[in-house]
């Protein structure tokens, strides 16, 4: 019994961590419409980026706050430089897009930081186990869940409480009236790239303990992520938190207790909830209404 | 032809239409009117099958279609038209009328001929072209074609499906006076074999090709009869000229 | 292949497409191999470098390619008089690919040798060309055990088997550790490879394996796994993982506590110069096996550590050290035939009688099987001067290949 | 101008009738000119060609984005090896045998993704892909693992021994030749264009009568067989078959070739799987910023020409027409 209230709380644990992942994913397609394929970059590039400054300040916390900066300034210059022009189009040219950024971005960074494999450390005083149900459990672990909840609040607070947050949305809603009353449009979408890719930046750093840093992982991590966003509706936050879960919970659960078929199970739920509802948990029909 | 008995639709608490009775009788020419926000499109959609009822019933040919999926009831003879463009882009007027010809009379199916050889598609979509006079640019693609035209091509297309009942979504909105007159013409030229039920804001329109009309508010039927009768109604009266804002 | 596949197609059929090719009989280039040329030549020894340079194992062809490069450039960039040239040809770690850059590399570059690859699935995959092209093949990565059984006349590992690895130190762990295990493993052929030949040395040694787990590829989270391990943990848990993969792992292992109940016991490439800098001290203390470790005391190995660290700040690892010593022994056994590799017969032969001391000691051939004899040392990680590295706590010598290969 | 005249003109038309000509020397001059390698290197080519042309009737014609396509291509490879190697039957029913699977597959899988439209197919033949590369990498008795499974030997073919390298050369060309007749016999057919009407609406489709999920369903099941009938020929010419060939990466390299030739027309994607292979061959050698080459290309065609190297000269040829 206890291993599986352990069991639950890694599951829980993991689900937090994709919900980190997948959140600025799940941010630009409900608000730009974008499938950013590059999100795994924007991920890695944040872990990269994190290693430099810890490297250099020793300061986990520096690096959690300073990574996200050059990756929100690129992911914006993406924006304006590439797929601005491209809101028009099909998705499939967005989608071709960002996967060719995947890759230059992917050569980028083995040219900048090599091909090694690196982790970040755990900040100090998160590095020991705390005693929880008879077992060690990795304080950090516990620390991430606790930041993954608070970051969703934030989002939830920013977009639904805020000046800011109704300003995207109503960019979001209708671009032609937001900009009828004044609202500067392009500016909002390039803001919302570049938050989106600051999360992805974010993402990178937190999890850097735990999956590594390494030329590589934009990869392992997209794939579960845009599994997320499929199962929880895409573009839908509250979705993308569910499914994170639905998937941390699948995953570990299955890893644990059918290891034989814990590497299909997180397609298999992905299949089975499109396959009830096609625009998955929280997903709008775009072609109703 | 058709019948729609009780027809209701609500979206969360806004009703759409609410217990919508309305008869199609063969030949009609039968106009939908009402102010905005009627739900005269989402009737429309009701009976085209791109959205279905909550609850009432649909009737074609006296078959109930309540609950077929759109591309059947077309096939059982339903035809219409959209208000906002849905035509196919990059295919020429000529390749967009020929679709819906072949759409009924071709062979979905077929991957080893060539369309050039089904001449009784080609014969349906060359008349539905000269039909609503189309000839002359019937080779330009549609994605490049003026407002006016296009709400011509949405004509045709449902025409060369050989409908026996045409539903028409606003045909002439956004028509300068002499592409309606024009458009006028066409319908009236149009044979009683097919029945129309129109959606229009035009009362010009209206009185010159309706004869009868349907008057829909806030989703629901408040008159319906013949023209003049519909016009007299006091409540029609009082939601188009005295309504409160 | 197969008898079917006939290396000379009946006259008749070829000249009929040919025929159809619009093309006159004597502009066929044959690919079949001439017959050795007796003079030696200056021309250029030309080496292609079949691995994985991009994504992962990027890193563990990089760390192979730049030990050949490390070697050569030491002997001068020349061997026997002849300059040796490199040509790297990325196999994507797909076997389709590798195939085809294998082909490119025999018959289009006209290599006189192949050193590579890393991926076990790769070497299956190009080993039936390989043995039809005839091309002496040094294989610098690979590990398979199963690789050596065919027997291929022109193929030499000039690196690790994994049975050499995995069951020296099943025999030694039942000995000197724990009597009982738990092994976790990759889910795929090496995993398996290693799991086995772990697992038979090490019950024949009177211990148990308690628990066996398999996780794919790529794994993001270990913690299921770990859970389970802690709930009750096996006094050791044998490992075996490599890149991404082996990171996470030993990191996963280290914070749930797990490592202080439970020693950790792994194969080379999950506890390796290249691994710590990902690992950090998660990993210290953790025992691996390997044929190299970077702190041997021998005059070999130091003379080499130092010529790496003049290039870079770190350790090398098992791969560097591979690739540098796959150099090496073509160095001498080209000598050994006055540079006239183009003799794939007498190469092949001058191959076989590689006795020398290299930094990793002691390495010869099977004549058999053409797997290296070779050391296989037992590494503890330790701290030195704030540097994760492994030190040598136990030597097996001369450790061969996997018996019934030879039968 | 009547109807008559325009429809005649099928700008297609001129375009073949030029290949048509050009054709018996384009596929005789590489046995005159090349020998064994050089001959596999277009005879690979011509493998992806095949398989870039069923993507494009989907992508192209149809407008579904598949990341899955390998899966399909990986299949077709991975039941004719099966066949031909567990039971012991000539390769040749375990082509027909690998095309079969490969079109089941394609109507199970299509099933599932035609539902969907935009992203939601895009992710849904992603994940279908996915499970069957995990699935061959983990069922190990059956599929061989991550090693994969050989054996395979090249069959004959009326007296040809396929493991002639000529013979695979005219073999691989001639299913080609077939696969683009083909194509070009299905898109000028009423159901090419009712694949072309579900592309720019398939709201309209629905509207005037065509049932859009199984005119989908049946573009997906015919690409799924003539992607199995490539991965059969891949499985020849290699003689054996990994999980790569079902792989992400596979199913990306694909799209680029499509994309890179050009969507929506017939020959597109043999230029772009010709082009792409081509310069891979050549530069991944000289380069290790293999990568960074791929990224650049996928990222000129979708800002500079998305129509693709083709629909871009057939633009530039039209405005140098207008002039």
């Amino acid at each position: 019994m206890d291993l599986f209230l352990t069991q639950l709380l890694n599951g829980l644990v993991y689900g937090v961590l994709l919900f980190l992942v997948s959140a600025g994913l799940a941010l630009i397609f409900g608000l730009l419409g974008i499938v950013n394929l590059a999100h795994g970059s924007f991920f890695m590039l944040g872990g990269f980026v994190a290693l430099s400054v810890t490297a250099a300040t020793g300061s986990f916390w520096l690096a959690m706050l300073l990574a996200p900066i050059p990756v929100m300034a690129l992911a914006g210059l993406i924006e304006v430089a590439f797929l601005r022009r491209l809101y028009a189009r099909s998705q499939l040219d967005q989608v071709l897009l960002t996967f060719g950024l995947s890759f230059i971005l992917t050569d980028v960074t083995e040219t900048i930081w090599g091909k090694g494999l690196s982790s970040l450390q755990e900040p100090r005083g998160l590095r020991e186990g705390v005693e929880i149900l008879g077992n060690v459990f990795p304080a950090y672990r516990l620390a991430l869940l606790a930041f993954g909840f608070i970051c969703a609040f934030a989002i939830w607070l920013v977009l639904e409480r805020t000046r800011a947050g109704s300003m995207v949305r109503a960019g979001v809603d209708d671009a032609r009236t937001a900009m009828g009353i004044g609202l500067n449009v392009p500016a909002l979408r390039t803001a919302t790239f570049a938050i989106g890719g600051g999360l992805a930046a974010l993402a990178g750093v937190v999890a850097g303990p735990l999956l590594g840093v390494f030329s590589g992982i934009d990869v392992e991590v997209l794939i579960p992520a845009f599994i997320v966003v499929a199962i929880g509706g895409l573009g839908s936050l509250r979705g993308a938190l569910i499914g994170s879960l639905v998937i941390g919970f699948a995953d570990t659960l299955g890893k644990a207790y059918i290891p034989g078929v814990s590497m299909f199970l997180i397609y298999f739920a992905m299949i089975g909830i499109l396959l009830v509802r096609p625009h998955g948990l929280f997903g709008q029909d775009p072609s109703g209404g | 032809m058709l019948r729609l008995e009780n027809v209701s639709k609500a979206f969360g608490s806004l009703v759409v239409s609410n217990a919508v009775t309305l008869d199609v009788t063969p030949g009609q020419r039968h106009t939908i009117i009402g102010p905005n926000g009627a739900g005269k499109t989402t009737l429309i959609n009701q009976i085209g099958g791109q959205l279905s009822p909550d609850r009432g019933k649909i009737f074609l040919h006296g078959r109930e279609i309540t609950r077929l999926s759109a591309p059947l009831r077309a096939q059982a003879g339903l035809a219409r038209t959209f208000q906002k463009n849905t035509l196919f882009q990059a295919l020429s007027v000529f390749e967009n009328v020929r679709l819906g010809a072949q759409a009924a009379h071709g062979r979905t199916y077929d991957m080893f001929r060539s369309w050039r050889n089904d001449t009784r598609v080609l014969g349906l979509a060359e008349q539905a072209i000269e039909q609503m006079n189309l000839g002359r640019i019937a080779a330009q693609p549609v994605g490049k074609l003026s407002y006016g035209d296009l709400r011509q091509v949405e004509v045709a297309v449902a025409l060369a499906t050989s409908p026996t009942v045409l539903l028409l979504d606003e045909p002439t909105s956004g028509l300068s006076p002499s592409e309606t007159a024009r458009m006028i013409d066409v319908l009236h030229a149009l044979p009683r074999e097919i029945s129309i039920l129109m959606i229009e804001h035009d009362m010009e329109v209206v009185f010159s090709i309706a004869d009868h009309i349907t008057v829909l508010y806030y989703g629901e039927v408040i008159a319906s009869g013949a023209p003049r009768a519909v016009a007299d109604d006091p409540r029609v009266q009082e939601v188009y000229l005295g309504a409160p804002q | 292949m197969g008898e079917k596949r006939s290396q000379t197609p009946s006259a008749t059929r070829r000249d009929l497409v040919r025929g159809a090719g619009l093309v006159t009989a004597g502009s066929l280039v044959s690919a079949f191999p001439m017959p050795a040329i007796a003079q030696v030549t200056k021309a250029p020894i030309r080496i292609g470098c079949l691995n994985v340079y991009n994504k992962a194992g990027g890193i563990y062809g990089q760390a192979i390619f730049e030990g050949l490069q490390l070697y050569l450039d030491q002997a001068g960039g020349k061997i026997a008089g002849r300059p040796v040239e490199l040509l790297r040809e990325d196999d994507e770690f797909n076997p389709q690919v590798a195939l085809q850059k294998a082909r490119k590399l025999v018959e289009s570059e006209k290599v006189q040798i192949v050193a590579g690859p890393l991926g076990s699935h790769i070497a299956a995959a190009i080993a039936a060309y390989m043995k039809k092209a005839g091309t002496p093949w040094i294989v610098t990565g690979a590990g398979s055990t199963d690789l050596t059984k065919g027997r291929l006349p022109h193929m030499f590992r000039a690196t690790l088997s994994n049975w050499q690895v995995a069951s020296t130190m099943g025999a030694w762990a039942a000995a000197n550790l724990k009597r009982e295990a738990a092994v976790i493993a990759s889910d795929y052929l090496a995993g398996h490879d290693i799991a086995d030949a772990f697992r038979d040395s090490f019950v024949q040694g009177g211990g148990k394996v308690v628990k066996e787990i398999f996780t794919p590829p790529g794994t993001n989270d270990f913690s299921a796994y770990i859970s389970d391990l802690v709930t009750s943990p096996p006094p050791m848990t044998y490992v075996f993982y490599s890149g991404s993969d082996a990171i996470r792992f030993v990191k996963q292992y280290d914070q749930f506590g797990l490592k202080a109940k439970s020693e950790l016991v792994g194969f080379q490439s999950t506890l390796d110069a290249d691994t710590f800098s990902g690992q950090g001290d998660s990993a210290l203390g953790a025992i691996s096996s390997s044929i190299y470790c970077e702190t041997l005391d021998t005059p070999e190995n130091k003379a080499y550590v130092d010529l790496f660290r003049d290039k870079k700040k770190s350790y090398p690892g098992v791969f560097d050290e591979s690739g540098y010593t796959a150099m090496r022994i073509i160095d001498d056994a080209v000598k050994l035939i006055d540079g006239n590799v183009e003799d794939a017969d007498a190469f092949a032969a001058a191959l076989a009688k590689t006795n020398i001391k290299a930094p990793r000691g002691p390495v010869s051939f099977d004549q058999v099987t053409h797997q290296a004899i070779q050391n296989v040392y037992i590494r503890k990680v330790e701290k030195r001067d704030g540097v994760l590295r492994n030190e040598p706590i136990a030597t097996v010598a001369n450790v061969g290949d996997y018996p019934p290969n030879k039968a | 101008m009547t109807t008559a005249t325009f429809f005649t003109k099928w700008p297609a038309a001129r375009g073949f009738a030029f290949v048509a000509v050009l054709l018996p020397f384009v596929v005789l001059s590489p046995l005159a000119l090349l020998s064994g390698y050089g001959l596999d290197v277009i005879t690979e080519i011509m493998i992806f060609a095949i398989v870039a042309v069923s993507l494009n009737l989907i992508l192209g014609y149809g407008g579904m984005v598949s990341f899955g396509h390998a899966a399909f291509f990986g299949l077709g490879a991975y039941a004719t090896v099966l066949i031909s190697t567990r039971y012991d039957v000539s390769p040749w029913l375990g082509l027909a045998g690998g095309v079969a699977t490969a079109t089941v597959a394609a109507v199970v899988i299509g099933a599932f993704c035609v539902r969907l439209g935009g992203v939601g197919f895009f992710m849904m033949s992603l994940a279908f892909a996915q499970l069957l590369n995990s699935g061959a990498i983990k069922w190990r008795p059956l599929t061989g693992g991550s090693d994969g499974v050989g054996g395979l030997l090249r069959p004959d073919l009326f007296g040809f021994d396929l493991a002639d390298a000529d013979v695979m050369y005219l073999f691989t060309a001639a299913c080609l030749a077939g696969a683009l007749l083909f194509m070009r016999m299905v898109i000028a057919s009423p159901f090419g264009h009712v694949l072309v009407g579900t592309r720019e609406s398939s709201l309209r489709m629905q509207a005037i009568g065509y049932q859009t999920r199984h005119i989908r369903l049946a573009a997906f099941a015919l690409s799924g067989a003539i992607a199995g009938l490539s991965g059969g020929v891949y499985a020849f010419y290699n003689g054996f078959v990994s999980p790569d060939a079902l792989s992400f990466g596979t199913s990306g390299m694909i799209l680029l070739m499509v994309i890179l030739g050009g969507k929506g027309s017939l020959l597109g994607p043999v230029l772009g799987a010709g082009l792409f292979l081509s310069v891979k061959n050549v530069v991944s050698t000289h380069t290790s910023h293999w990568l960074l080459i791929v990224g650049c290309i996928f990222v000129a065609c979708v800002m500079v020409c998305p129509e693709g190297i083709l629909g871009f000269a057939k633009k530039l040829s039209r405005s140098g027409e207008r002039r």
